[in-house]
C-alpha cells in the first residue's frame, strides 16, 4: 500500500562518502515501509545547527523492503547538506517523507531515457529500479561537471545503459548532456523522457524531446519552507496557473510547465 | 488533566491552541499526521472575494532562527472555498475560522458576506495586516482611519465571531488595537509577520521575487511577546497570540503576556505536530505549577 | 586590496566598518584584542548631558538568535567623557562619533554643544531611536515633527558630521528618514534595536527588569536590511547599516542594499575581532568579484 | 606576567564526569599562558547549537603552567552547558579569557575561611591553590543540596581543612552552610571570608562575616552579553553605584554591595 506521510525519526545504518562532497545514507525505519514511489522526497530535520531553520529536501534514492532502509544521496552544498552528510552511524535523523508525487511508470515495455545532472541523479535510481520492473528497456544518461563528479555509475548500469558525458571532458563526452550522441538522430526511438538536475538542463532535455515529441517528465527543485503543502512557498508556473512542487510535483510533464523552450 | 477549555467571544475552543492562518493549509494536509480535531481551532488560508494567483517565484528566504515568504494571498477565492473546500472541513469537530483579506473594503465585504453564510465557519480573521500584496492587506492594518473603515464596514455584515488580526509593522499598536476594538472587532490576533528583505551576495539579487517579504519564526517571538503585552493592557476584547511559537513554553509566554489562545504558524513546517505537543505541553506545564484551569494563568505575569 | 574607502559627508572612512554604539564602549576595552586604529570608526557608547545610572538589572535576556537589553544609557555624562575619556582616544588614529542622548531637547543640545568642543571627535551619532529610556529616547523618533525639531536644534549647535540613527519601531521610516534628512542631518543611520520582550515561564517574571528591552542580533537583520534599503531609497545623505551583521556577507548584503558603511553591534560580544574579519571579508569579497572598488557595489542590487 | 585577555581555540584534552550533571574540562592553550588571578574566568563559545547565541561565563576552576591548561568546572542547567560538558577529547572550545578582577591574596599569613555553594565552589580551588602558596591557612566549606553534589573534596582537601553541609543530611552537617559550626563561636577567628555561591548563600555568608567585622569578598554571577565591559549587562549596585560585575568583578568586597544584609 502506498505509504502515507509520515514524521519519523530514522536511524542511519551507513555513511558511504563517494567523493569530497558526495555522500549516500541508508536510514532505517521504525516500523516497516509502506509503498515510496519513484520521484518521491523526503524532508529532513538538520540537528545543531545555529543557522539552518527549516528542513532540507532530498530525493528518495533507493528503498530496501526487506532491510526496511531509504536512502539519501547528499551533495555538499551549505550548511544544511554538511551537517546531515558528517552524520554519524547509528545516530537518528528526523525524517518527514515519503512527499510528493512520482514518475509515471509506463505499464507496457517501453524504450526509455534518463538524463541526470549533478545531484539529481538522485531521483532517478529508484525510477531505473521500478522501471525495468515492468521490463521497459532503459538507458540512463549521467552529466557531470567533471570525472570525479560521476558517481554511482556501477549502481546504475545494474538498470539499464549507461553513458556520460563530462563538461571538461575528463570523462564520458565532452560537453552537456544534449551534446551526447544519444540526442542525436536516433532521439526519437525513445518513447519518453525523464530528467532531473539543474533547470537549464532539464530545459534543454524538455526542448529535445519536444522537437521531437518524446514524452518528457521532469523533477524540479524549489525552496521549499513545509514540503507538504501548505506553505504555497514553492510553486511552478504552469498552463494551470501556479502549482506546488512539492504536492502537485516535484514530477511534471514539461508539456505542463511554462518554460521557454 | 487541566481545564484548557477558554472562550473567545462566542468561540467555544476545547483548547487555547490554534493553527495560523498560511501555515495549515485547510488541516486537510495533516489529516496523514494526527486527527486536526484535537486542536482547539483551524484558521485557514488566507482567502480572498477573487481568486489570486500570489507572487512569483522564489517566495521563500530562510534566515536567522526564522523564515520570510512572498506567497501574496494565492487562493481560489471565497466562492471555490464554499463550494469545493468547506465541503471537506465538515468533518472536522473543532472551530474553524477563515482568515479574510480584500484589496478594497468592498472585497472584504463580499468575502466575509460568503463566509458568512457556511454554518460550521464559526468565524472570520480579517487580516488587515499581510505584507506581500500591492493593495490592501498590510495598508489597511497601519492607521486608526482605515482600521475603523474596514472593520466596521466588515462588521456590518458578518455577524458571528470577528477576530481582527493586526499588523507589527507600526508604531503604537496600542492604539490600533484600541481602533480595531471600537469598530467591532471580537477578538484581536497578534502578530502577523514583520517586513523584512533577504539579499544573495553572490547573484547580488533579492532571494525573494517581490524583493521584500514577511518575517516569521522564533527571530520575533520577542516583539510579538511585547506587542501582545501590549494590546491586551489596551484592549477588553480577549487577544489571540502568535509569533515564533514553537513548543509549549512559547505558548506559556504567551498567556502570561495576556493572550487568551495562541496560533502557531511556522512551526507546522518544521513539525506537523507541533501543535498537538504544545497542547500536552502546556497540561504538564498547568499541572506541574498546580494550576487547575488555563484561565489561572493568563495575563498573570508577575512585575 | 580594493579600495574601501569611503565618505560620509565630512567624514573620511579608510574603510566602511564603523562600530556601533553601546556594544564597543569607548574602543579601549578591545585595546587586548586588536588595533582599533584598523577600524573605519567607532561609535562610542550613548552620552547624555547628565550622568545617568542606567536601569535595573537584570538588563539582558537570550533570545533565539539575537538578545534583548535594557542598559537605559548608563553613561557618566558628557562633561566626564571630555575630561576623563576623550583624552584617551586621542591615541586612536580613526574617526571616533559620540552617541549623544537626552531626555529633552535641551539636553540634547547641551551634549552636543560640548562633543563639539572635541577636535579628535570626527562627529556625533544623534541618538533618538533607544528603546531604553523612560523620556526622550524613542519617542522623538518616532514622528516628523519630534524628529524636525530635535534634529534642527542639534544641528544650530552642532557643526560637525551629524549621522542622526533612526528608529525601526515605526510604521513607515522612509517618512521619517526624510524628515530627518530634511531637518539637517548629514548621515542616516539604522535601525536601533527593535522593542521587544522575554518572558520566564517558570517564574512567570519578565526576564528584563524593565519588561521591555531592545532587540539585536541576527534575527532582525531581515527587517534591518529591509529599512536601509527603504531608506536608502528615499534619501539623498548617505546611509549607515546596521542590524544583526555578523560577518562580512552580512555586510555586503547592507552595501547591496545602499549603505555607504556599517556599524558591527551584538557580533562584537561574541566575538570581539568581528568588524576587524568584516574588513577583510570585504576586500576579498570585492576582489574575488573583480570590484576594484567598494563604491562598486552600493545600491548595486539588481532587481 | 598577567595575562592580557585574548580569544583563543582551546584543546579539550579531558573531560571528567563528577556525577549526573557535573564535569570538569582541562583545556589546553595554543600558546604560554600568562599570569591567570583567582577569581578570574573565561567566557566559552558554544558551538552547534540552535538556541545558544552568545558565550556562557564560567570561573577558572584551575589553572597548570606546567600542562599549559586551564580547568572548567561545568554544572549543566541548559542547553549551552549541556553542549560544552559533552564536548568531545580532542575537539576545541572558543574561549575568551581571562577575564574580570581576582580575589585579594593576603601577603601574611591569614585565616581564611572559604564557603563555596554549588557551582560556586569553581571559582575557589584557584583561590585555595594561590593562598597556601602565601602559608596562609585555609578551611574550605562546601554546601550542596545532597551528598552526590558533593564532589571533588579530595582536591580541595590537598590546599586546607575541608567542612560540608547538604541540605538533605546525606552528607556532613545537615542544613545549610551557615549552619555550620565554623559559623559559631570561634568565627572571628578568622581574619577574612571568601565566598561564591547561589546569592542567598552568600547574603547570609556576608551578614555573618560583617556581625563578626570580618572581611569578606564574594563572587557574584549575573546574565552577561560580553564579558569584557562593554555591553553594560552586568550590573551589580554597590554604594559606588552601578559596577560590571564583569570587569570591576566578579569578586567584591561585600561592604561595597548595597545588599541588605
Ligand atoms: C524536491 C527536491 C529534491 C532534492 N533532492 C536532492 C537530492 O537527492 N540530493 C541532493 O544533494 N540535493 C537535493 N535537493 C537539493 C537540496 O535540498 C539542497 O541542496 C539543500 O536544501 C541545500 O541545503 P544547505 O543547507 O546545504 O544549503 P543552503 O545553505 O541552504 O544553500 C547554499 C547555497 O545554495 C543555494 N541553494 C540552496 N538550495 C538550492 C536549490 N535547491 N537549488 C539551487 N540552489 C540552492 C542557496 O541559495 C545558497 O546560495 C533537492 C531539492 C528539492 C527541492
Ligand atoms: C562570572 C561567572 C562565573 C561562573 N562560573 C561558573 C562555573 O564555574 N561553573 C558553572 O557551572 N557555572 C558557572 N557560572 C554559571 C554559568 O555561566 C551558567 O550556568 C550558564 O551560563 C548557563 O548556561 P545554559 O545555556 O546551560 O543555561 P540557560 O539555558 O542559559 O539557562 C537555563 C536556566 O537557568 C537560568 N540561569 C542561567 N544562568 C544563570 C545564572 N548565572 N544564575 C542563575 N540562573 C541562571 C536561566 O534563567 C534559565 O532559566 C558562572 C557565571 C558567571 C556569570
Ligand atoms: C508562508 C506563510 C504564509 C502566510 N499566510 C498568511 C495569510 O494568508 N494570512 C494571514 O493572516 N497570515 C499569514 N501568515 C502569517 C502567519 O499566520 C503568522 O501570523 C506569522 O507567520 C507569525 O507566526 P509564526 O512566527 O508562528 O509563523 C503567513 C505566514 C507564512 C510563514
Ligand atoms: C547592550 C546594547 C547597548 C546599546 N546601546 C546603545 C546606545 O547607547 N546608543 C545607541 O544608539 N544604540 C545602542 N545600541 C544599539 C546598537 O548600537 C545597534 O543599533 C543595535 O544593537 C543593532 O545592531 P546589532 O544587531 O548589530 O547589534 C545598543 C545595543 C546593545 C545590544
Ligand atoms: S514547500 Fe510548502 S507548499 Fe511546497
Ligand atoms: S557582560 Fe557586558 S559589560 Fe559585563
Amino acid at each position: 500500500m502506498q505509504m502515507r506521510k509520515t514524521v519519523q525519526e530514522l536511524k542511519v545504518i551507513s555513511n558511504q562518502q563517494l567523493n569530497d562532497d558526495h555522500h549516500i545514507l541508508q536510514l532505517e525505519a521504525p516500523e516497516p515501509l509502506g509503498i515510496i514511489k519513484p520521484g518521491q522526497f523526503a524532508n529532513l530535520l538538520v540537528d545543531n545547527s545555529p543557522i539552518v531553520f527549516l528542513r532540507r529536501p532530498f530525493s528518495i534514492y533507493s528503498v530496501d523492503y526487506v532491510k526496511n532502509t531509504i536512502s539519501i544521496y547528499i551533495k555538499i552544498i551549505g550548511e544544511g547538506t554538511r551537517k546531515l552528510a558528517n552524520c554519524q552511524v547509528g545516530s537518528y535523523i528526523n525524517v518527514m517523507y515519503p512527499l510528493g508525487n512520482s514518475f509515471t511508470i509506463p505499464a507496457d515495455r517501453e524504450i526509455i531515457l534518463l538524463v541526470g545532472g549533478g545531484s539529481g541523479v538522485a531521483s532517478l535510481m529508484g525510477l531505473a529500479q521500478e522501471l525495468i520492473k515492468n521490463s521497459n528497456q532503459v538507458s540512463i544518461l549521467i552529466g557531470a561537471r567533471s570525472l570525479t563528479d560521476l558517481v554511482e555509475l556501477d549502481e546504475f548500469s545494474k538498470y539499464g545503459t549507461v553513458y556520460t558525458t563530462t563538461e571538461d571532458g575528463s570523462g564520458g563526452v565532452k560537453g552537456y548532456v544534449t551534446d551526447h550522441p544519444v540526442f542525436g538522430d536516433k532521439l526519437s526511438d525513445f518513447t519518453r523522457i525523464y530528467s532531473c538536475g539543474p533547470e537549464p538542463m532539464m530545459k534543454a532535455v524538455a526542448a529535445k524531446a519536444k522537437e521531437n515529441a518524446i514524452i518528457c517528465e521532469v523533477s524540479l527543485e524549489n525552496s521549499m519552507a513545509c514540503g507538504f503543502g501548505v506553505c504555497l512557498c514553492c510553486i511552478a508556473e504552469t498552463i494551470h496557473g501556479h502549482k506546488c512542487v512539492c504536492t502537485d510535483g516535484p514530477v511534471f510533464n514539461t508539456n505542463q510547465l511554462k518554460w521557454q523552450i | 488533566m487541566a481545564d484548557l477549555s477558554i472562550k473567545i467571544h462566542n468561540l467555544e475552543l476545547k483548547n487555547p491552541v490554534l493553527t495560523a492562518s498560511g501555515t495549515f493549509g485547510y488541516g486537510l494536509e495533516f489529516d496523514d499526521f494526527f486527527d486536526v480535531s484535537l486542536l482547539g481551532g483551524i484558521v485557514v488560508k488566507g482567502t480572498t472575494i477573487h481568486p489570486r494567483q500570489g507572487n512569483g517565484y522564489p517566495r521563500m528566504a530562510e534566515t536567522a532562527s526564522g523564515m520570510l515568504n512572498s506567497v501574496g494571498l494565492q487562493n481560489k477565492g471565497a466562492r471555490y472555498f464554499a463550494t469545493d473546500i468547506y465541503p471537506d472541513l465538515l468533518k472536522y469537530n473543532t472551530n474553524i475560522l477563515v482568515n479574510v483579506s480584500g484589496s478594497t473594503i468592498d472585497e472584504y465585504i463580499a468575502c466575509a458576506e460568503i463566509i458568512n453564510e457556511l454554518d460550521h465557519i464559526s468565524g472570520i480573521e480579517l487580516n488587515i495586516s499581510c505584507p506581500n500584496v500591492k493593495e490592501g492587506g498590510m495598508a489597511f492594518g497601519t492607521s486608526c482611519a482605515s482600521i475603523d473603515a474596514v472593520v466596521s464596514a466588515v462588521r456590518a455584515v458578518y455577524h458571528k465571531t470577528m477576530v481582527v488580526k493586526l499588523s507589527p509593522n507600526v508604531t503604537d499598536i496600542g492604539e490600533l488595537a484600541k481602533a480595531a476594538e471600537f469598530s467591532g472587532a471580537d477578538s484581536l490576533s497578534l502578530i502577523n509577520t514583520l517586513l523584512g528583505m533577504a539579499i544573495n551576495a553572490e547573484t547580488r539579487k533579492p532571494v525573494l521575487a517581490t524583493v521584500t517579504g514577511g518575517l516569521s519564526g522564533p527571530a520575533i517571538k520577542p516583539i510579538a511577546l511585547r506587542m501582545v503585552w501590549e494590546v491586551s493592557k489596551s484592549v477588553k476584547v480577549p487577544v489571540i497570540g502568535m509569533g515564533g511559537i514553537m513548543n509549549a513554553t512559547d505558548a506559556i509566554e504567551f498567556f502570561l503576556a495576556g493572550a487568551s489562545a495562541i496560533e502557531v504558524g511556522t512551526a507546522n513546517y518544521i513539525d506537523p505536530l507541533a501543535s498537538l505537543k504544545i497542547i500536552d505541553g502546556i497540561d504538564l506545564y498547568l499541572n506541574r505549577h498546580k494550576f487547575s484551569s488555563l484561565k489561572d494563568i493568563i495575563g498573570c505575569l508577575h512585575l
